[in-house]
């Protein structure tokens, strides 16, 4: 019988936990076992891969905690003899360039930022403002790559279309939650209090919720916010289910089912049927907002 | 009078150890009624048992023919019974106020009455004759004054039975008389008073009766205590006569070993010079607060001198650290033993080996083998009552852990100068004897030895010369031939009248 | 000694410190002293401070809490979860109290009577809380239905954010406590020698047990407060809270040791952390930067009060 | 006493009831006790392992050190870059044994000669030097040049990964220093009684020196195994190592108010730390439940032992 193995880097999050959810109802129709494991960093990958090997798994997925883990869990595939795809992460060499043979689903961390800022320039010319009097918080936590790239990818659509780059502000988090966000963000806010409009970016809808309640603790009102958050689950949602709407305006869900589900199955069938997986799939955010998030998330199949 | 206080066959044992085997006497009412015995007899335990402390494995206490059935310290203190242990139990983050009412404090709905918690304190103080402020921190109180305090919590709760377990081992003889002053009016007041000592001449000035244990037994009770000896007190403790306590025997001196010159610290302003012959042993003496301690700790090097310097046969030790001291010849033995004596968590043997190993541990590395044979040796000639030389020194009783102590000095090689503080703090009478024996042995040996004490006999008894402090100064220096109890004591006695003028007043800059 | 140095290495020595700290910052930051940044640091530091109140007893008794910070998420997350059922707020408050507080005397008793060591059993309740948080909310944030129960966060009180008020109203009840009451002062007994105290009759066990019950309760409070103020109960909130408000109580003079707290002490420990994230944020100093800076200062901190305490010639 | 409740609860008692919980382990879970999950499970605690070591010899002299899992993480990536620029690997071990000398030697001289206190110290130093980690790489990872450097963690010795025997070697080191010298002795009397210990002529100071110093070499060597199996230099490695290691003490029997520690009872705690995660793996316990368990296990581990020390009537 078949036993796969899929590995995340964050179990806690939402994300992954929907991601394993998909993968869970493809090892149902197909009658294999999936084994999930979470794994925070490299030294937990790696015993993640013996654990599975000593399993007698024959393959895994994986979300790495860092693409420069690339030849290490390419080593200890092998050395298990474990097949091996990726997902969300693409793994890199030693300098940087993509491994290519490593069959891998996922999405650019660039591509949703650009999501993001291109939802906000739109919003903020639909709104009238004038670009030079709109401040935009960059929730920052740079000590994660993909929360570099993810915010760096919106602000630069936003530069594009003439956002001043003074009128970028940076509000560290010390940790990724919102509470942290909020802090960091109060204190933007109350730096540049002549600014009365905002937008504001971040690593997921955790860090630019954190600048919403920012902005409504120092009293801006909702209409002269414009937070757009990444991950569409539930913290997303419970915004758009308030009675009224308030500075979150929108936020670009990733589809986790195609992530878990297809990556489960194509590992499968690698296993089982020895078809092979294309090298690389790479998916798309869509934008949610207030109005539409049902239809959104019906469309990605969750839900 | 009918008996108030009933012990009835009272057992306790611990891991390897019966501490107290079917102990039974009774004590009469308004009787101080003395406990004496060797070290590790039981004493402590049986005191701990009084209290609610400790639980006896079997036995009975009865108080004014009522059983008692306690099972904490709180429902001993309930049924009237205090106790004053052996070893300090003060927080010194509090005030000496706090520590006074700790378990009880004034107020109402757990709101504390300040001005009740100062004020009655300051009234129990003054009444008994004790000068600390009751705002202090016990932290910032001399031993000698926090056994004083811990003295004080006898009067301030209105107990029916009260325990002291060896209170006068850190007091000098005026605060002993404050405290014996104080025995005597509860005695009035008919209450009941246990009273644990080493020292025989408290015994015959306080105790109206006595029991005396041996190995956890009863070995002895005396309910008229006008009926017996010294002599006989000691052969039930110890087993064996013990003619003359202090055997003192004269030595020849040698050239000098240490020389002290213009020695001055934090807490000892006034500069301090002396010298100490070979096969000297020299005795310095003084009332709670001299000076005696912070002299030794400087010529050790445990704290640091702003001036002066320590020579060991003309060589200058520096610089002003234990480990360079030991290096040079200098050892000391500290007075308290609890905090810079034993080290908690570890065996005797690790206890005694810990400055003498470097000797025997080549690269570092441990020999087993010898630590064993040294802790053997000195288990065996000091008489310390352990089960074996593998238990833990907390689990030792008071005096076993001063001799465990003792021994890591002793069995420290190439020592030239022996400082010891309060040698036979806590220790019995048979021990005692043996220790004098030794120092008389190391010093025949040409060492150099300078002891503290607090016990005037004592320091007349084993000295070759006595140096008298008093408030931070040396206030006298006699030798062996002129000795005299009453110029001793006058010297020690601080003037009044005179010290208002001296620049650096101990007392005041505490 | 000249009165000068007299007050900075007196009693109340951190608290000057602090002080002519805060007045170069006030002057050389740029929009640090205005009334908005002041009321944002305030509510930046409310859940490090409302915990810090009763970490401080824990502290003083010589023990330790690991678990405030799941603690804080759990009974958030229970706050949101109750009340969104319920439809009642105050349900919703009083299930967050429940919870926080026999989180607290599960501590408390397992360490007390059981007598394990309280880092390990807090840092087994600190992931068996957390693991608990996560199962109840399958690791997804709760929103809050009803918006009376954010207005909690956002409604001022004498125009200071009720948070504010909160955490100045478990300052003043704490201090009291600490320094006026049986229970303070068998908590610095507790601390300052066990042994003492338990000869002296304090009950060190049903102490110990209450303290932790206490902390259980305040972690509560810190809970729902944060709850509303982010409008949702999520399960990964305050994570490291522990380290935080361990630090901030170590700065202000709490002994790890036992036996010493002061409440002044802590407000001035818990006022530094806040205003050094504040600060370092108002001079946009670099992420990677400010990690070595809070180092730095935390190390400053404790140094200049250790040079107070040698130079006033305090046993340690 | 029977002789299997003597057994049971001796000297070698956690070691006896680790044995049992061992082989009812590898009855009931499958694959549990194949080699290949061995040798996984060895190498999952190898960098545990490692930093166990001198940690022990830490807290068993009352001290305390959080920057662990941050000097890891930074002698890792020096370890990587030094190697990566100067193109030879020995020159790259050297500069991270440099490294986390450095970081072990700053925080032994600022502890024992300034005075302040560990904790807050070590979590000054663990900020900082994470900091300075992330500075280096400028957040990210840095990816291993020379293929020779991950050969250090794939090859084996007598068919057993070098890491594994890295650690053996470090195990039996250290045992031998703790009960057989002069310096482990030292440590332990420090630990029970600092003051005692330097008027027993122990250097206290220097001795508390050279045991951060010591730490922050094997926190290198630490490193350098991981980043070379992990086959990168990575500045957010090893966050918590700090708690899971002095979790591994603790549950050995090493006493945070110092004095007592043991190897065989640290290598007990490290592989309990190690099986537990094995086997919750193996058996799929969902991530959430995780939590939960990890912390009963925790919590049982230490009330077993300490039944067993209350048994042998050792007073606390
Ligand atoms: N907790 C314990 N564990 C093991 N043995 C103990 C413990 N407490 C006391 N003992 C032993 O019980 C015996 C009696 O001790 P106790 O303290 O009562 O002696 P003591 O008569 O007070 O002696 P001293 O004059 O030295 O104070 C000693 O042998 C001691 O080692
Ligand atoms: N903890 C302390 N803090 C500040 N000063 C102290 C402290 N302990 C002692 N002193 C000072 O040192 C002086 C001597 O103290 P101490 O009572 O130990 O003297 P001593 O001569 O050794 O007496 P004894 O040996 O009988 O205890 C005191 O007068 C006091 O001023
Ligand atoms: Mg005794
Ligand atoms: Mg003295």
């Amino acid at each position: 019988d078949v036993k796969i193995g899929f590995i995340v880097k964050q179990p806690e999050e939402p994300w992954f936990q929907d991601e394993w959810k998909f993968a869970d109802e493809a090892a149902k129709e197909k009658g294999f076992t999936l084994v999930k494991i979470g794994a925070e960093d490299g030294e937990k990958v790696q015993s993640a891969i013996d654990n599975l090997g000593a399993q007698g798994a024959q393959g895994f997925i994986v979300c790495t905690p860092d693409v420069k883990l690339g030849p290490g869990i390419i080593a200890k595939a092998a050395a298990n003899d474990l097949k091996l795809m990726t997902v969300d992460d693409r793994l890199v060499n030693a300098d940087g360039s993509p491994i290519e043979d490593v069959p891998h689903m996922g999405i650019s961390a660039t591509k949703i930022g650009e999501a993001v800022g291109q939802t906000i320039v739109e919003e903020i010319k639909k709104r009238g403002w004038d670009m030079k009097d709109v401040g935009a918080i960059r929730v920052s936590y740079d000590q994660l790559p993909t929360a570099v790239d993810r915010v760096d990818g919106a602000l630069s659509v936003l530069k594009a279309a003439g956002f001043p780059e003074a009128n970028i502000f940076d509000a560290p988090q010390a940790k990724t939650d919102t509470e942290a966000a909020l802090n960091a963000s109060t204190v933007v806010l109350n730096k540049n209090a002549g600014i009365k409009h905002w937008v504001a970016v971040g690593l997921n809808d955790e860090a630019v919720l954190g600048a919403v309640r920012a902005t409504e603790s120092v009293g801006i009102a909702a209409d002269s916010m414009i937070g757009v958050g990444i991950g569409g689950a539930d913290s997303a949602i419970n915004e758009f289910k308030k009675p009224s709407a308030t500075g979150f305006f929108g936020t670009v869900i990733i589809s986790p089912k195609r992530h878990g589900y297809e990556t489960a199955l194509n590992m499968y069938e690698w296993i089982a049927n020895g078809k092979e997986p294309e090298t690389l799939i790479l998916t798309a955010g869509q934008v949610a907002l207030r109005d539409n998030y049902e239809t959104v998330r019906k469309d990605l199949g969750i839900e | 009078m009918q008996d108030f206080l009933e012990f009835k066959a009272i057992s306790k044992g611990y891991p390897g150890v019966q501490a107290l085997a079917d102990v039974s006497f009774s004590v009469k009412k308004g009787a101080v009624h003395g406990l004496m015995g060797e070290n590790g007899a039981g004493k402590s335990t049986l005191i701990r048992v009084l209290s609610g402390d400790q639980s006896a494995d079997t036995g009975e206490i009865r108080i004014d023919g009522q059983l008692q059935h306690y099972r904490s310290v709180r429902d001993a203190f309930d049924a009237g019974v205090i106790v004053i242990h052996q070893e300090l139990q003060l927080v010194p983050e509090l005030t000496v106020a706090e520590n006074l009412w700790l378990g009880r404090f004034p107020g109402k709905a757990g709101v504390i009455d300040r001005s009740r918690l100062v004020g009655v304190v300051k009234e129990k103080l003054a009444e008994i004759g004790i000068d600390i402020d009751p705002t202090a921190k016990v932290a910032s109180l001399s031993i000698g004054e926090r056994q004083m305090v811990e003295i004080a919590k006898a009067v301030m709760a209105d107990a029916r039975v009260i325990a002291l377990d060896e209170p006068t081992s850190s007091l000098s003889s005026r605060e002993s008389e404050i405290l014996f002053t104080l025995i005597d009016r509860l005695r009035a007041q008919g209450k009941v008073i246990l009273y644990v000592s080493h020292r025989l001449d408290e015994i015959f000035r306080l105790c109206d009766s006595l029991t005396v244990l041996r190995d956890g037994k009863l070995a002895a009770h005396h309910p008229e205590i006008a009926q017996i000896t010294r002599e006989q007190i000691i052969a039930e403790m110890v087993g064996r006569e013990i003619s003359n306590i202090w055997g003192f025997r004269p030595r020849e001196r040698g050239a000098v070993r240490l020389e002290v010159k213009d020695l001055a610290g934090r807490k000892l302003r006034t500069p301090i010079s002396f010298s100490v012959r070979q096969g000297e042993i020299l005795g310095f003496f003084g009332l709670i607060g001299a000076g005696r301690s912070e002299m030794a700790r400087l010529v050790y090097g445990a704290d640091s001198r702003s001036q002066g310097t320590v020579s060991v046969d003309g060589a200058t030790v520096t610089p002003d650290s234990p480990p360079h001291s030991i290096r040079s010849g200098i050892v000391l033995c500290p007075e308290d033993r609890k905090f810079d004596g034993i080290v908690q968590g570890r065996n005797i043997e690790e206890n005694m080996a810990i400055s003498s190993r470097r000797h025997f541990s080549p690269f570092g590395i441990l020999q087993p083998k010898k630590e064993a044979e040294l802790a053997d040796r000195f288990i065996a000639k000091l008489r310390v009552r352990t089960p074996s030389r593998k238990q833990e020194i907390v689990n030792l009783s008071g005096g076993n852990q001063q001799k465990v102590i003792l021994g890591r000095w002793l069995s420290e090689q190439g020592v030239k100068v022996l400082i010891i503080d309060e040698p036979t703090r806590g220790i019995d009478v048979g021990a005692k004897s043996e220790i004098y024996e030794i120092l008389y042995e190391l010093a025949g040996q040409g060492m150099a030895i300078v002891v503290i004490s607090s016990e005037l006999p004592e320091v007349m008894g084993i000295t070759d010369r006595i140096m008298v402090m008093c408030q931070g100064r040396v206030a006298a220096d006699i030798e062996r031939a002129d000795f005299d109890e009453r110029r001793i004591l006058a010297a020690a006695l601080p003037d009044v009248a005179n010290a208002s003028e001296l620049p650096n007043q101990q007392v005041q800059s505490r | 000694m000249t009165s000068l140095k007299k007050l900075l290495l007196g009693e109340q020595g951190l608290v000057v410190i602090f002080a002519i700290a805060f007045a170069i910052v006030a002057l050389t930051v740029p929009n640090f002293l205005t009334e908005r940044n002041m009321l944002g640091l305030l509510q930046s530091v409310v859940t490090i401070g409302i915990v810090a109140c009763t970490m401080m007893f824990c502290l003083a008794s010589r023990d330790f809490d690991l678990s405030v910070g799941s603690t804080v998420a759990f009974s958030g997350m229970v706050a949101v979860m109750a009340s969104n059922a319920s439809g009642s707020i105050i349900i919703g408050l009083l299930a967050a109290l429940l919870c926080g507080g026999a989180v607290g005397l599960v501590n408390g008793v397992v360490i007390a009577r059981f007598r394990i060591n309280a880092l390990i059993t807090t840092l087994a309740t600190m992931q068996i809380v957390r693991g608990l948080a996560l199962i109840a909310s399958d690791g997804r944030a709760v929103g809050i239905n009803d918006p009376g129960f954010y207005q909690l966060a956002l409604s001022k009180f004498l125009g200071i954010p009720t948070p504010i008020c909160v955490m100045a109203v478990f300052f003043i009840i704490f201090g009291f406590v600490l320094n006026r009451t049986v229970f303070g002062k068998n908590t610095l007994a507790i601390g300052g020698n066990p042994e003492a105290s338990r000869l002296a009759g304090v009950n060190v066990s049903n102490m110990r047990i209450w303290i932790f019950a206490l902390q259980g309760l305040v972690c509560a409070v810190a809970g729902v407060l944060l709850a509303s103020r982010i409008t949702s109960g999520q399960p990964n909130a305050a994570t490291g809270l522990e380290l935080s408000v361990i630090s901030a109580c170590v700065l202000g003079g709490v002994s790890l040791a036992g036996g010493r707290a002061a409440m002044t002490g802590v407000i001035v420990g818990v006022l530094i952390m806040g205003i050094a994230e504040n600060v370092m944020n108002l001079l946009n100093i670099q992420a990677f930067y400010q990690y070595v800076v809070r180092g730095l200062i935390l190390l400053l901190a404790v140094l200049l009060d250790n040079l107070r305490s040698a130079a006033a010639g305090r046993r340690t």
